[in-house]
């Protein structure tokens, strides 16, 4: 595609440290399973961000090494993680009580869609999809203060994911607030998606031709 | 002198009937009450409804009770786990109803069911399709939904340590969903790594009180299974 | 008065020693404000009933040597208490659960009146009553499994506090069980009060003349 | 490196704005937090909505801040004490606002504020003149009503260890309603009396994480005051 032949795209690693960077200190933040994970090894330990597990973690540390893994302590995809000190453990009521309370200030999340008014697809592929799995993403997405998505910019067809309106189920209206592409970092507004920031040699012009949504560029020092 | 340890593990699951709602603790492979499971399974009660954050990994367990065709209806957020071929094959099949509820409404109604709290409003699920059916309502300018409490016949629960009184504790990520269904059943059942004198369970660590727990059967397996 | 030349009405210990006698082993008690709370002294230790408190603490035992009072451990009424070995801490939020699940196997509560319909009222005098204090009690009524209820047959002008409907603002609706007054005991039945027990020398007549309400005698044995 | 533990009264309760509603944190004498409550006096917020359970005793306290007139409406479920003198005063004279609450339905609003919850079902108060102007609806069988989550704007907490990330324990009885007040206010303020290094506290003791506490001041007072 000639449209990406002046630019790189970023690698599933390179959007995570790009996410990572926006994170500021003492935020508490979910990370969703998958993809979103990866953005917790580009956090440094010094810029203490408390990461939380919805099945009742809080200040999840890196993955254990293998001689050292307590085989209590999972996150919520069900690998083996680690405790920091500060960490302290609830039950699922509590933890969700949190998740729901509004009390995360960041939820990350994957993402078949999400569309210019915030909404967000990410569970199911169709209304008639073979025994659904939800998880935690419906009340993550309505839950936290801050719902970033980070997913590729257009699925392996072609298609855009950054849509007018979500063709696959909902997980949650209105709920998005950022988007980081392998092209790009999107804000959700009341007046659609605003690009802030996209990689070097690709122009809004070439993106806007892989996104099926309208594209408006962030006024500068914004 | 109350004492709620029983002796077998028949003792500790006697009396669940067939058609009823059974709590089932455990996140994935932590905190799941593999021993009370494997007596359920023994026990022959069916027709039963199962309310679990997951469907049954691999052929032991939960999945063992859904191959034997002892299980109605699934109450869970996550049927898709590593390897859920039991699940699948009887839901395709259309011998199981599956409720696909997300993850803080069940573990809420859950906890609402043991709170005597009958229904409460939630944003969760505003405007998907698991809002279907269900009563929306505007508090406040934002829109919600009615949420009724899910509570059980028979909660099987997995602790660390127990007492004579029936009271508990967890650990680390082990707590999960135990705790909350502990308090949602008629009948608490539990299966300990650890049985203590009484009094020796800090007062300030106990995670459940033994008021909502009727019998604990002591279960040392050691750490969970890798999965 | 001379129906009671013949009897004599209890104390207010006799009250409660008469009333401890009926609470089995292994039951989850919580015992109100004022004359309720002498019950537990009439429980033997080795009888064990665990005695739960609304501000948290399940499991009470006796109150403390002067010496060795824990300034951090109190009961409802504000005053100092122990805890068992086997008892526990819990918030605001657990405790009410706890109680307004129905968890508790009883609960006894002093009152103004009670009415043949189970209603009763004990925390206000009046519906112009200044500053009104609820606390616990309309949680306690909802939602305890038994409800049983302490008091003087009559006011102290002789009134009965056995009524056909309340006339003080209500506490709960339909929820006590049974009545121990200083002369009887009684049940409340879909058919109203039902006596299971006088005071040696008081006749049912003589107990019908002092209360509003229509009583019955239970059959024999039941 | 996160410190919420701030070093002067003044900085503890900066910010507090006049029309707040403050959630107070203790039952009787045990874990309330008097250090806070004086350095409110101190501070000057007014026109204040205070949600206790008590009205407060003698002349200290919240009774001093009733005094000063700084708070126009209480919400509480036991205004009547040994000793409410101030707050009988100001009631009588139609100079404060009083919204009495079961017991346990506060506790049940606290916590809902905190947990997203805008609204649930109760059976406590059914039929009684607290249920005035509450809706009422039958579920299962049973009538129940509708009570609205109870938010602050700001919670004053008194805890018994605290570490810098805020994580919190609490003193036996001194739990009481501290716990789910710190879940529920925009702002949250601690007065604890031991602060400890940050990996100190028992991740299975830990009553209130620290994602629920924005402030931390030391104030080692020791036992509560017998009353």
């Amino acid at each position: 595609m000639s449209l990406f032949a002046a630019c790189k795209p970023l690698s599933r690693n390179d959007m995570a440290e790009r996410l990572a960077r926006d994170i500021p200190e003492g935020w508490y933040v979910n990370l969703g399973i998958g993809a979103p994970l990866k953005v917790a090894d580009y956090v440094p330990m010094e810029r203490e961000v408390i990461f939380q597990s919805e099945n009742g973690v809080l200040g999840m540390g890196p993955v254990p090494d293998p001689e050292k893994i307590d085989r209590w302590l999972i996150n919520a995809g069900k690998q083996y993680v680690t405790l920091r000190p500060g960490g302290s453990y609830m039950h699922h009521a509590d933890s969700f009580a949190l998740i729901r309370g509004g009390h995360l200030d960041l939820c990350v999340l994957g993402a078949f869609q999400v569309a210019e008014n915030g909404d967000i697809a990410n569970w199911s592929m169709s209304d008639n999809d073979s025994a659904p799995a939800v998880g935690g993403a419906m009340d993550l997405a309505a839950g936290a203060r801050q719902l970033w998505v980070i997913m590729d910019h257009q699925t392996k067809s072609g298609e855009s994911r950054l849509v007018r309106r979500c063709s696959y189920p909902l997980t949650a209206i209105g709920a998005v607030t950022r988007v980081y592409t392998n092209l790009a970092v999107l804000d959700v507004t009341p007046d659609g998606f605003v690009v802030r920031d996209v990689v070097p040699g690709l122009t809004l012009e070439a993106l806007q031709q892989v996104t099926d949504a309208p594209l408006r560029m962030a006024a500068k020092n914004s | 002198m109350i004492n709620k340890i029983v002796q077998t593990m028949a003792d500790a699951v006697a009396g669940i009937r067939d058609g009823a709602v059974v709590l089932l603790g455990g996140f994935g492979n932590i905190g799941q009450p593999h021993a009370l499971l494997d007596g359920l399974i023994e026990q022959g009660a069916k027709d039963l409804t199962v309310v679990s954050n997951n469907a049954g990994v691999g052929r032991t367990g939960l999945a063992r009770l859904l191959d034997l065709g002892r299980v109605r209806k699934i109450v869970c957020s996550y049927p898709r786990t590593a390897d859920p071929v039991v699940f699948e094959e009887l839901y395709r099949a259309g011998r199981i109803e599956l409720e696909i509820v997300p993850q803080g409404t069940m573990a809420e109604r859950i906890r609402a069911a043991g709170a005597g709290i009958p229904a409460f409003y939630t944003a969760t699920a505003v405007g998907t399709k698991l809002a279907a059916g269900k009563e929306e309502r505007e508090i406040n300018g934002r829109k919600y939904l009615l949420e009724e409490s899910l509570p059980g016949d028979v909660a099987l629960v997995e602790a660390w340590e127990a007492d004579r009184w029936g009271n508990l504790t967890y650990r680390s990520s082990g707590q999960n969903f135990n705790p909350i269904m502990a308090t949602a059943a008629q009948l608490t059942i539990v299966q300990a790594q650890h049985v203590v004198d009484l009094g020796a369970l800090d007062p300030e660590k106990v995670m459940t009180p033994g008021i909502y727990v009727n019998r604990v059967v002591h279960v040392p397996y050691g750490d969970p299974m890798v999965p």
